[in-house]
């Protein structure tokens, strides 16, 4: 395992230090350094919560921010938090207009959500959940409530923060988070493994000419391993699925996330893109949005995923608007 | 035994501990086939924090406080799926069994109905779909059926236990639907659920505490 | 060679060609797409271009915008680019107010960046050169001049392209940019190797438990190479190199950035990170600014750089100022 | 021949063209011992467009404007440290046989004299720095002498190129103190340098097609 930490149980915490220390913006709730909050609560506002295990920087937590989110709650790396962190991040970030949870479509932070949304009942504070599924790989057209979250969660974040910053009652902010999560589709490719710091070794092997299509972020089997293709083609093949989802019609616009999983250089990243954005223009759908980056990672994982957003006039607008957490700024030209 | 006091129930819980840390690496391995190995850590770490509160809580808080002194030491120790599902299951249990000085055979009936609901209401899976729910099921319904005939409590949990491993052996023909081995699909079929491994766990383990 | 490419000899003319698709603020010169250029030349300004070497997203050309500079020449894969698209970028930024380069210490640079000048000299352009240095491992004490310029360019960057981006003259750019240069320091840590496209296979070995301390972005040889020791103890002597460099006071102030190189994941950097900060409250230095992330990379290259300022109130004000370009966004809070 | 005509030195750059298609591997090996392994691509590269470029021009041009043509067009195909400094050194050789209608013995001194002077400027290294300097120095100076003393070309390039293998055996006790091999330090003391090879190539072709 070539990492750098210190006793791999420290891990995260130790990470959370480095990112307090950094980041004045963020703070925490409860005592407990894995209730993530903003140091700039907004009197009044819808709050949104999110969760999930660590290990995928700069989510969970790195969107909470400005326009974004406002709180996190924080796991073991690949693991849940507790429904009590999530209900401390819950209490703390709620300004009497209810709080959204968005989180990943994973059963051990369903069940805690759950619980979360039950103990924040009993106080009086409402709750409403979307639960994103955007992994076209990991469930076929019919079983979508089956499909694992993966990077398309950036963009419903990006618009529930902005209505929600725009004043939005916790019933259309959670609207539009699930119309974006409905219109959210990603596709996977890994080329290698990730080491989780307390297991010391690699999740899975993979031949070193080989790439496997539509696997999950914590090393989830996906659709096919072959060998490696030529970036055009793996970027064919995955488009090809996504187009598949929705009616894309000439003059459609979209938002595009090409995100890197943590070992795959950011150069490459921009390849792939070049062919995703050639296959639009084939279309003739028009890219209105594009982040090209590390967005949801997988530790050290070489590999790549590619989220597009079918845009409607609500969703341009609000994923255009501006927003500022540690991790991510969008300054609209 | 004929019921399980206050002071049976620290004990009780101790038993179970003491099992997950022997099963530890037995569960690690089998959550690892379909899953992410974690299943050994988070039941040992999780019943290991529930034997220690309820014995610093003591016998005088009653039954029904010393589960839910479990059940949310638990939740807050391995938040993980099963760790989540189980401390829910003490949760409903606590309620079921408000009031009672000791569990006979009606009550840990009331206990284990409650503990299968709480978790089918929380996991929103349905039996057979490869999920602890498949045996708690038959646990849940061997005992009613125990009760309402007035079988003694050592009986009642002979049967439970036999139905459960029953149960257990029956998942392995299922395609799990649920957590992380849903991804497997068809490559779970053959295997026996681990979830549903550590019902059996439970259930086995109170059954030889009862017969003691 | 593990990369999502088409034919490695169009590695970094695809990259260009998705940077221009996904970026408007940026175009290029002379009908040349390694001529990187900001769209948004302002007028009456001191240029400032820079360039080196393809495979260090964001460096170099991912610094063009505003608040920072004016352009790049992009070569291949750690190869400079040419005297004449150096020459062609400066013509293109040039707004008679002169132009500013700042590049790194490489011969290859040297050679062609002096070349240019020479030409732009022909066309009256005025150009000044500031050529960064700070890796410490990569020279002794009164050998800085033979010392590679690494992550700390940034530094430089930032308060060369706050000054200009003010209306100083060229020569008070220049000023500022060489003083954030010779108060810049930078130390690296190589956990695994890189691959340039065109040769396919690891440029250096390294063993599964070895670190190396000290070496270059291009994998050049550093100063040791040892076991992976525990993360405090990495930052420990990478920091007692850099402290030893600069005479640091109680109640200085320093800007900070904890650089991955390609491969390390960002946890990681925040684990780093919070042992910097730890050393750095030991001699009651303050953090004014800090910066985690990608800065400057070696492709896949697993390891990080930490990079330290000493700060006087004139730097750390450029520093602190807003700049914005399609790779790095600085919103003062 | 006794001096080398336009026409001539259109076919020098094929001589050269070949030569460095031919050494392409052993110039890669040899930089990659303590450097980065373009040398063979990028001299192989450089030459190739200079010879095309020459060609293409055609002999009307002149000598003086032949030579600023492959300096510009080295530059743009290989800006390697080598592929810029061996254009400068040609940009200025052209400067320097201005109006000459063909190279003699003396207008060749001027020639590597200028060549030598270019490429020590723009790479600001010294004589004994292990740079491609150590073998231009000598060449420089040895044709400088036989300028002086009225020798031959064909017998002037003979000496300049015994002079420039001397030279270049010199190197191996040399520590580099520039580009990518200084940062190898004392493990370049036993090779010889690169660069120096370079310069060693193109005296010995110029000395063979002179010879011719
Ligand atoms: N929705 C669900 N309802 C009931 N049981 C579930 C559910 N999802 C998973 N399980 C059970 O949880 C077991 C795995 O537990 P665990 O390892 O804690 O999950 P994870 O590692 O995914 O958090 C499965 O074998 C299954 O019995
Ligand atoms: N400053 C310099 N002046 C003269 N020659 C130099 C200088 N730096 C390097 N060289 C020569 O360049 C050779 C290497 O050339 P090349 O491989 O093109 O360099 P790089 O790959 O670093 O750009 C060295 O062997 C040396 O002879
Ligand atoms: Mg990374
Ligand atoms: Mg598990
Ligand atoms: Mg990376
Ligand atoms: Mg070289």
């Amino acid at each position: 395992m070539k990492k750098f930490l210190n006793d791999p149980v420290d891990f995260v915490d130790e990470m959370l230090e480095g990112i307090y220390r950094a980041h004045p913006q963020v703070t925490y709730a409860a005592g407990d350094k894995r209730c993530l909050v903003t140091a700039n609560v907004k009197p009044g506002k819808v709050g949104i919560a999110t969760g999930g295990g660590s290990g995928h920087l700069p989510l969970f937590l790195g969107y909470v921010g400005d326009g974004m989110l406002d709180g996190a709650a924080v796991g073991g790396v690949f693991q849940s938090p507790s429904a009590e962190q999530m209900y401390q991040v819950t209490k703390h970030i709620d300004q009497g207009a209810g709080v959204l949870y968005i989180y990943g479509n994973y059963s051990g932070d369903i069940i805690n959500f759950d619980m979360a949304a039950e103990l924040a009942d009993l106080d009086g504070i409402q709750v409403k959940q979307v639960v994103g599924n955007d992994d076209v790989a990991s469930s076929v057209v019919g079983e979508e409530h089956k499909r694992r979250g993966v990077a398309g969660i950036f963009f419903v974040y990006k618009a529930a923060g902005a209505a929600a910053a725009e004043g939005l009652s916790l019933d259309e902010v959670a609207r539009i988070a699930d119309k974006a999560r409905l219109r959210t589709r990603t596709m996977g490719v890994a080329l290698s493994s990730c080491v989780v710091p307390e297991i010391g070794h690699a999740t899975f092997s993979i031949g070193e000419d080989e790439m496997e299509i539509g696997m999950g972020i914590h090393g989830e089997p996906g659709i096919s391993r072959t060998k490696l293709a030529p970036a055009d083609a793996v970027v064919d093949e995955m488009m090809a699925r996504i187009f598949a989802e929705q009616d894309y019609k000439a003059g459609d616009s979209v938002a595009v996330l090409v995100n890197g999983l943590g070992g795959t250089p950011l150069e490459e990243l921009y390849i792939l893109f070049r062919r995703v954005g050639q296959l639009l223009d084939e279309r003739s759908v028009t890219v209105k949005h594009v982040w090209i980056g590390e967005f949801a990672t997988s530790m050290e994982m070489a590999g790549a995923s590619i989220s597009v957003t079918h845009l409607d006039e609500e969703l341009d607008r609000l994923i255009g608007k501006p927003a500022g957490t540690p991790f991510f700024q969008h300054v609209p030209a | 035994m004929d019921a399980i006091t206050a002071s049976d129930l620290i004990r009780l819980f101790d038993a179970w501990k003491a099992l997950f840390s022997v099963e530890r690496e037995f569960l690690i391995a089998l959550d690892g086939k379909v899953g992410d190995s974690d299943l050994g850590i988070t039941m040992s770490k999780s019943f290991a924090a529930a034997a220690e509160a309820v014995a610093a809580e003591g016998e005088g808080a009653g039954i029904a406080k010393l589960l839910r002194t479990a059940g949310a030491t638990m939740a807050r120790a391995a938040p993980s799926t099963m760790g989540t599902l189980t401390a829910t299951g003490f949760l409903r249990a606590s309620k079921a069994v408000e009031g009672a000085e000791a569990l006979g055979t009606a009550e840990t009936a009331a206990f284990w109905t409650a503990f299968r609901d709480g978790i089918a209401e929380r996991g929103k899976a349905r039996v057979g779909d490869k999920t602890i729910l498949d045996v708690l099921d038959p646990i849940a319904r061997t005992l009613a059926d125990a009760a309402a005939s007035g079988k003694p409590l050592a009986e009642a949990l002979a049967q439970a236990t036999a139905a459960a491993e029953e149960a257990l052996e029956a998942t392995k023909t299922m395609v799990a639907q649920h957590g992380k081995a849903a991804a497997f699909r068809e490559k779970t079929v053959g295997l026996q659920d681990a979830g549903a491994t550590v019902g059996v766990f439970l259930i086995r383990a109170l059954r030889d505490f009862a017969a003691a």
